[in-house]
């Protein structure tokens, strides 16, 4: 059992960030009526040298479909390096599967920005094969020299 | 039901290569260290 | 609604981790019978200079009682900074609530370690008014600085 | 289910003040510069 979860884990984060890139129309179809993300603003144009990269907060799958079409050409442009991924089972009889991903991203001619996302997956009323994203929240996590000021040298 | 028994290795890189990442991490190296002028 | 699941969040946070401080044995009682807990590996003595920090996956309320009472003593230093907290709506009929926290932690004498966390909570089938964590897991970020070679300096 | 109208200030400290928490900042901080030598 748990090396299914762990299997379906692995699937899921492979077609989540190649759709991204290779058609973002079609990422909304990954998501429940009901789901909700929490996903780069791109309405805020956020300097490079920024600590870190502002999120907005979407409701249904609608919401989320129009989210995706409106920040297409970035959307697409977005490249990802996934350094960590734990999963658990989650939900009503343990049927769903909950992600804990760590990161890096990035955009053509921006520099990394560190990032962690949880995912909730549930399954289908109609299809027990298939599971729905139904949470979806990425986080960036500054710098830690930013934060850290550094001691003027004596020279 | 049944996926195929797949192991990842970790990382794991979407829409972009090793090369490239490490051009955009030695960009976000460059501002941390001007940060610290 | 919006409104009630954050402040949700927020007093479960606040619960989670001063229990952790002041009562580890009683840490248990926040989890539900079948919960998965991903968190320290306390039997591994691991390096204060390590890069980042093991972790281990336990199933079920009562392994997860065992687990806070058998590292009582390391659970009790606990030393927590909460960074940030994204709060949604999850599970059956959205009554459920995700949490995914960023921080850094440490102990007596020990460096700080980064680290993100993500939570499930849902309600409890005869008390609608108590949640019960279902899911906890707990993943550790290395340091930047350890990862990226630094050129060495002309001089 | 009504809970008060909290609004919580981040960062937050558990078990911890910020002053002890720099101390151990300090220390991530002297083995990150002590890794680069």
């Amino acid at each position: 059992m748990t090396a299914t979860v762990v299997e379906i884990g692995h699937l899921f984060l492979k077609t989540y960030y190649e759709r991204m890139s290779k058609d973002p129309s079609k990422v909304s179809a990954l998501y429940s009526n009901t789901a909700e993300l929490t996903h780069i603003n791109y309405q805020l144009d956020f300097k490079e040298d920024l600590i870190t990269v502002p999120t907005v907060k979407i409701t249904g799958k609608e919401n989320i479909s129009k989210f995706f079409t409106r920040n297409n050409k970035k959307v697409c442009d977005l490249k990802v390096k996934i350094d960590s991924c734990d999963i658990q089972s989650t939900g009503v009889s343990r049927s769903g599967v909950i992600i804990l991903t760590t990161g890096e991203l990035f955009w053509t001619g921006t520099p990394t920005y560190r990032f962690c996302q949880t995912f909730v997956l549930e399954r289908i009323e109609n299809n027990a094969n298939a599971l729905d994203i139904v949470n979806d929240i990425i986080r960036f996590i500054p710098e830690p020299s930013y934060e850290y000021q550094i001691q003027p040298s004596n020279s | 039901e049944k996926t195929n028994n797949v192991s990842i290795e970790f990382p794991l890189f979407f829409n972009t290569s090793e090369e490239e990442f490490s051009k955009a991490k030695e960009a976000r190296y460059r501002l941390r260290v001007e940060s610290l002028d």
